[in-house]
């Protein structure tokens, strides 16, 4: 029959109308100011340090200014420079720290390739999307303080990843330590045995991190910095 | 030394004058065209309208320079170069691994595709194995990217058409739902940058799968209901039959790839010519057009959605365990020998290739990206002459170009 | 499938004296190809196409490449006879050779009928400046129509005989060939201003300092504008 | 019959008219009741004008499973206690006014080029026609703005001069897309004016007179105590209603024909180089062009004020129409969710050779169910719609010839 | 009595103004404004039925006729604006309107406009249509077949006009 297209047509509109009252598939709009959408935990938007003790923020950057980052980054939006002297990072380890790190996220696009080639877990992707600002330059230059985000921080936006990363780091610490031990035992053997044999220079692995003293025990609840909006 | 200076030697006829039908060897005049280049004066003079890079219908930034005779299309000169950031330049100026990223913003309608045609392409340049488990989960990605581009094709011709909106929307809600799959996997819903050389980036999780089996369970009832609203609708079997009709010989000379090739009737699916990743273990039909127009184009992609459900759901069987990464892979340090490798992938639009040329340095000597939209572009004037200006715009939609693509 | 050696003995048989030489491609993906001379360029494509047993009937990719001068040190072994009788020395002698630069563009056929995999044939030009011409094989297979305009468009290379040889990317008016390894980025776009430090220094110059002596009102400031 | 006529909701709005106007004397009490009748008609079908928009974005949202513009709220209503819960957003109410503001404050252009008189003229004859026509639909009982012998007739004389308007915009604005969409829309609005008034004159010959009153009070009484009289009822009435839906879609440029605004081709059509208040107004004259249409199709086919069942007749008449009415608005807002749009020759093609066509035979149609009068209703029904349905099917499916959906092959 | 003189004014100053402005599309739509005019005299004088048929017929249809002979005929906007060629065609143009003008003045003032005394007739629809089909009904057919015979030629000429294009 010559119409019957356009009524089956219809009818489907039809049908979508009065679905969309009572039935949750057929209204798909979350009015977002109100109601705000649960993010997936591994939504990603621009990277954020990570630090690992939750109260002074500045004091313990993972990152060691290996500048790995700054090579591998598609857009080249990461500036770092090292910083002259060492301080002693988490694990008490002499460490290289970054005196400057910028991000100019004017530019970055989010890929998290940086996250994916960083050594040291120092750099991980944030979650916060509500960061405009009206000034097109220095706000959109972030540098090292404004990066700079708790260890805490990152166990709340991504409990699983935060729990891996946690764990890989504290069994590469007890690893760092056994070596360690063996080889202040090795070098303790050597000496007692050829008393003037030459003090076997101590052989901390280059890679990751040092024998670590205990874990700052994570408090129990941290004063998290709400990631305030910077200023307009 | 810069080339010649002026940009179009004396050897080429100089560009102000449109090429005449006589010089495209092979090209068939459209049925009831009555080409009338010159402007004779009786019947008025042509009116020249440029359905330019801000016109609501044309996908982007592209444009149609048209001369009109009525409503006839007399000639149609398609321009782009509006969206061009020559991503192939910066393509060799950076590593293998920082191309990548950067292949989501080629269609960035389906950027899964690409990123898997990118990584292909250096597997086979760098001979580099893939684990079992990242090609299952790599073709499960591919063809959830092709139902995403089919939905919204269908929603986008019918915009064209002329519906208010209503069927763009249903794609829309169906496409949210493909991309919150890929938001939880790869963190962002449309710039996957999800596939490295030799796996893939992230191991999805158990849950993620079920959610995965439970959007192919629902897609084909939304399929149902989109087609009961739009196939057997009288208008749209007004609109679309016999418009834009292409012939399998010039769909073959001209290169035409993807569902467009298919709808003329030429049966040629990479994902069976090539039998690349694991899709010659698993059986699935190719759906081939009779006449090539419109309409079938359009319904072309409606069939290959209920085939790659198919395939999904046989896929989702029996996925692997097992690494998601070949575990020799280097993430950072890729220095592929000397040497050149063309890898090809059935993109929801075409045949999209990626052909590096490396000499041993972390940076690709030559990195060449084979659209398909811009190729399928080539038969868009032999589509649209003799038919009026509103056909002009729907088969433009039926070819599904994304400028990303086209203009690199 | 006929194996690139096979395609270039039949082609030799078929159009003697035709310069076809086989190129090796040493990468893992063994996608080795021809290279024919530009002369018959046309006649053998017209052949690839129409052959029943290759029927290459479309032409997936074309590509240009470019191949600027190159200094090659070639090292060869001579072996100097020692003045004092003793064994002769071989001595590694570093010869500095140029390698003259071309232009190439690469041609990926496929065959639609048969279903078969790509035959790749590449044609050069004599150099990079004024001997840029090459046959253009639009007319055997119309896909390569937009990607030898891009090709022109993008490296200089001129087709002959192609239909419509117009600039297809960049707009009429640019001079230049972006693609060549030789490309100097021109420099007068009116640089915006980003927070990149490089880029800074860049808009600096482009944004004369204001004059100390002149009236407030000429320093570009934003209230200035109002 | 009688006893319901002098209910108070019933002649309610006369007497209050009468009350107003009683103490003039002769000359001026005529002006009097013209000009209450005027501000009463501009009053209503102005604020359903401004209503409809907002209904219209509403239901196109709803079935497109988002809620449609609930964002502008009218001031102070957040302060009301009870309507506290809206948070002053009372579900978008706030939208038309909205709309209307930014109408007026928007700056009017008018292109240099222009022809200053017709630019300006095109929007106020639109408008001023489409009111016109307002003149002599029956709302209720004894409310009928102007009672006029061949008042069908002046109904179409009315709607008929709009071309005027729509040329004089196209033509004006000196513009070479609105000259385009302006010749389209005359040849679309002259093409589907004929079936327009071919599917009418089945009613005018049975009701046997041209006046709306007359129309009405022809379809007032039942079929054995409940089936009423309406001529959609009758199978030539349900073809010529039909016929005419199409037709007055086709007439107020809606959607399968909005062809002269066709956004995907030509920008805006004839309404390219007009913005502010004169867009505003050619959208008025737009909606008011559909509201009358479907206000004629209401007295003409469906009844006018008749309630549907005799004991429903305690519901005041002009409720009836108003139902009606909105009933066949919300028809044509469904149909602009769902339909694509027409090509311009199909356009034409489905006017000349599916619409008038199937008009004359309904004429045929008409004069066999008038002739048979002595057979009884079941017999007569069916006869009259064997002779509507055939040639329905007939022509239709010339219309449709040798596209039918199609079976595909799959390669292996 | 002033409804009568404004609107006669209304009439005469359309059509004055139609025969001497420049721009051809104003002087159409000053006609069709002509016409208005002249249906309003019709419902002034109590017959609605020729009022609305004027209506319909002239301000919709012969309008729209009019405008499109005007738009095909001329080749672009500008050239609308006439420009009398010389003066003496101007001058034999007013000679000749001016004779004719002289024979309708005279047959008007020759006429015997005695004043009507009896009502105008009130004529019902119902009696205009039974006189139109019954009485006159042979008269009624032959306009009708006119009227076919008419717009058959047009069709035929213009997909004449259609096959020699394509």
């Amino acid at each position: 029959m010559l119409g019957s297209g356009l009524l089956q047509g219809l009818a489907v509109t039809a049908k979508n109308l009065v679905g969309s009252f009572h039935d949750p598939a057929r209204y798909t709009t979350v009015e977002y100011p109100e109601v705000k959408e649960q993010l997936p935990e591994s939504f990603r938007n621009f990277p954020f340090l990570v630090t690992d003790n939750a109260t002074d923020p500045m004091g313990a950057l993972r990152c060691v200014a290996c500048q790995i980052c700054e090579k591998e980054c598609p857009p080249q939006c990461i500036y770092i420079e090292k910083s002259k002297d060492k301080k002693p990072d988490a694990t008490g380890k002499p460490q290289l720290y970054p005196a400057v790190f910028a991000i100019d996220t004017s530019v970055c696009m989010s890929c998290q390739i940086c996250v994916e080639v960083c050594p040291f877990d120092a750099i991980k992707m944030d979650q916060e999307f509500e960061i405009a600002t009206t000034d097109r330059f220095s706000a959109l230059l972030l540098n090292r303080e404004q990066l700079a985000k708790p260890n805490t921080y990152f166990h709340q936006i991504r409990p699983t990843e935060a729990a891996e990363v946690d764990g890989r780091l504290t069994a590469e610490r007890k690893a760092a330590e056994e070596k360690a031990k063996a080889a202040a035992a090795a070098k303790a053997a050597a000496a007692a045995a050829p008393k003037p044999a030459a003090s076997a220079v101590p052989t901390a692995t280059p890679a990751a991190t040092a024998p670590t003293a205990p874990k700052p025990a994570a408090a129990a609840t941290p004063a998290v910095p709400t990631p305030e909006k910077p200023a307009p | 030394m810069s080339a010649p200076s002026e940009n179009s030697p004396s050897a080429v006829r100089p560009p102000s004058s449109g090429a005449d039908p006589s010089a495209f060897p092979g090209l068939t005049s459209a049925p009831g065209s009555n080409i009338r280049a010159v402007n004779d004066p009786f019947h008025g003079d042509l009116l020249e309208v440029s359905m330019g890079p801000h016109h609501p219908s044309t996908h982007g930034v592209f444009r149609m320079m048209v001369t009109l005779d009525g409503e006839v299309v007399v000639k149609l000169k398609p321009v782009f170069g509006y969206l061009h950031r020559n991503h192939e330049k910066l393509g060799e100026n950076t590593t293998y691994l920082a191309s990548m990223p950067y292949t989501d913003r080629l269609d960035y309608l389906c950027s899964m595709t690409n990123n898997w045609a990118y990584a292909l392409a250096v597997e086979k340049l760098a001979g580099q194995p893939v684990p079992e488990r990242a090609e299952y989960i790599r073709l499960i990605l591919a063809e959830l990217t092709r139902l995403l581009n089919h939905v919204c094709l269908a929603g986008f011709l019918l915009q064209d058409c002329g519906a208010s909106g209503t069927p763009l929307m249903y794609a829309f809600r169906e496409r949210e739902k493909i991309l919150d799959l890929f938001e939880s996997l790869s963190g962002s819903r449309m710039m996957c940058n999800y596939q490295r050389f030799g796996g893939c980036r992230i191991d999805p999780s158990a849950e993620w799968l079920d959610r995965v089996r439970a959007l192919v369970a629902g897609f084909p009832r939304f399929l149902d209901e989109f087609e009961r609203l739009i196939t057997g609708n009288e208008i749209m079997m007004a609109r679309t039959p016999g418009v834009g009709c292409l012939s399998p010989k010039l769909a073959i000379s001209a290169g035409i790839t993807g569902p467009m090739l298919r709808a003329a009737g030429v049966d040629y699916d990479l994902r069976k010519v090539d039998g690349y990743g694991i899709y010659p273990r698993y059986k699935f039909r190719v759906p081939l057009g009779a006449h090539g127009d419109t309409y079938d184009r359009y319904m072309i992609r409606v069939l290959e959605m209920r085939e790659s459900l198919g395939l999904l759901e046989q896929v989702m069987k029996d996925i692997p365990g097992g690494p998601i990464m070949d575990p020799k892979a280097k993430l950072r340090g890729l220095r592929p020998k000397a040497g050149e490798a063309y890898g090809r992938i059935e993109g929801p639009k075409g045949e999209i290739g990626f052909f590096l040329i490396s000499d041993g340095s972390p940076n690709p000597y030559r990195y060449r990206v084979r659209p398909p939209s811009f190729v399928n572009l080539t038969v868009l004037e032999d589509l649209c002459l003799g038919h009026t200006i509103a056909d002009a715009v729907i088969i433009l939609g039926s070819i599904d170009i994304v400028l990303g693509e086209v203009d690199r | 499938m006929q194996t690139p050696e096979q395609i270039r003995d039949r082609l030799l048989a078929r159009f003697p004296g035709a310069g076809v030489t086989f190129v090796a491609n040493p990468g893992a993906s063994a996608q080795h190809s021809l290279l024919l001379a530009a002369s018959e360029a046309r006649a053998i494509a017209e052949f690839l196409r129409d052959d029943p047993e290759l029927a290459l009937d479309t032409c997936s990719n074309v590509t240009g490449v470019d191949w600027p001068e190159k200094e090659i040190v070639e090292t060869i072994k001579k072996n100097v006879p020692d003045p004092a009788g003793g064994p002769d020395k071989v001595v590694e002698e570093k010869m500095k050779k140029t390698q003259p630069g071309c232009l190439e563009v690469i041609y990926h056929l496929y065959s639609m009928s048969r279903k078969q995999g790509p035959v790749v044939i590449r044609l050069r030009t004599g150099n990079r400046t004024d001997n840029v011409t090459l046959p253009s094989l639009t007319p055997v297979w119309r896909a390569c129509d937009f990607q030898e305009r891009e090709v022109y468009d993008l490296f200089g290379i001129v087709f002959a005989g192609h239909p419509d040889l117009r600039r297809i990317l960049m707009w009429d008016g640019f001079k230049d060939h972006p693609m060549r390894k030789d490309y100097v980025d021109p420099d007068d776009f009116e640089w915006e201003p980003t927070p990149h430090d490089d880029v800074l220094e860049r808009a600096k110059e482009h944004y004369p300092a204001a004059p100390v002596t002149a009236a407030p009102t000429a320093s570009p400031t934003p209230e200035g504008k109002a | 019959m009688s006893a319901t006529n002098d209910a108070f909701l019933e002649t309610f709005p006369v007497t209050l008219r009468d009350a107003a106007t009683n103490w003039l004397p002769a000359p001026w009490n005529w002006l009097a009741q013209g000009l209450i009748a005027v501000v009463a008609v501009l009053a209503i079908f102005g604020s359903l004008f401004a209503i409809l928009t907002l209904v219209e974005r509403k239901a196109l949202g709803r079935v497109q499973n988002r809620p449609g513009p609930n964002r502008t709220g009218l001031p102070y209503t957040a302060r009301l206690p009870w309507l506290k819960f809206t948070e002053g957003k009372i579900f978008g109410l706030g939208q038309p006014m909205a709309d209307g503001i930014k109408m007026l404050t928007k700056e009017d252009i008018v292109p240099r080029e222009a022809d200053q008189v017709l630019h300006f003229i095109a929007p106020v004859a639109m408008l001023a026609m489409s009111l016109m026509t307002f003149a002599v639909i029956p709302f209720g009982r004894n409310l009928v703005p102007v009672e006029l012998d061949a008042s069908v007739l002046y109904f179409f004389a009315a709607g008929a001069a709009t071309e005027l308007a729509v040329f004089m915009a196209g033509w004006g604005s000196r513009n070479k897309f609105a000259l385009l969409a302006a010749m389209r829309a005359l040849a679309q609005l002259i093409s589907y004016e004929l079936p327009l008034i071919l599917s009418f004159v089945p009613v005018v010959m049975i009701a046997g007179s041209l006046s709306t009153v007359g129309i009405v009070a022809a379809q007032s009484s039942w079929h054995w105590g409940f089936i009423p009289h309406w001529y959609v009822l009758t199978p030539w009435g349900f073809a010529g209603f039909l016929i005419f839906m199409v037709s007055a879609l086709a007439e107020s440029n809606r959607s399968p024909f909005d062809l002269p605004e066709a956004e995907s081709e030509l920008i805006a059509g004839h309404l390219t180089e007009y913005s502010g208040f004169k867009y505003a107004l050619f959208f008025m004259a737009e909606y008011l062009g559909m509201t009358a249409l479907s206000g004629m199709a209401v007295t003409l086919f469906l009844g006018g004020w008749n309630a549907p069942l005799p004991f429903l007749q305690f519901i005041p008449s002009y409720v009836w129409f108003a139902v009606k009415l909105l009933t066949l608005l919300m028809g044509f807002i469904w149909i602009r969710a769902t339909l694509p749009r027409l090509r311009m020759d199909q356009l034409m093609h489905l006017s000349w050779k599916f619409l008038v066509p199937l008009c004359l035979v309904n004429l045929a149609n008409t004069t066999v169910w008038h002739l048979t009068a002595s057979l009884p209703l079941a017999v007569r029904w069916l006869l009259c719609a064997v002779i509507i349905v055939a040639p329905f099917t007939l022509i239709g499916r010339s219309l449709t010839k040798g596209v039918a959906p199609r079976t595909y092959r799959y390669a292996e | 009595m002033i409804a009568f003189a404004v609107i006669a004014l209304l009439i005469l100053a359309s059509a004055s103004l139609a025969m001497c402005l420049r721009n051809l599309v104003h002087s159409v739509l000053l006609l069709v404004a002509n016409w208005a005019g002249i249906a309003v005299f019709y419902l002034w004088a109590g017959a609605e039925f020729v009022a609305f048929a004027q209506l319909l017929v002239y301000v919709g249809a012969v309008s729209m006729l009019s405008l499109f002979a005007v738009l095909l005929t001329r080749r672009s906007f500008h050239d609308l604006d006439i420009i009398p060629e010389s003066v003496s065609r101007a001058t034999w143009a007013l000679l000749t309107a001016g004779a004719v003008a002289g024979v309708l003045i005279g047959t008007i003032l020759g006429s015997p406009f005695g004043n009507v005394t009896e009502a105008a007739p009130a004529v019902s629809m119902r009696q205009l249509g039974e006189e139109l089909a019954g009485t006159h009904v042979a008269g009624l057919l032959v306009v009708g077949i006119i009227l076919t015979v008419a717009l058959l030629g047009g069709v035929v000429i213009a997909s004449k006009d259609k096959e020699d294009k394509s």
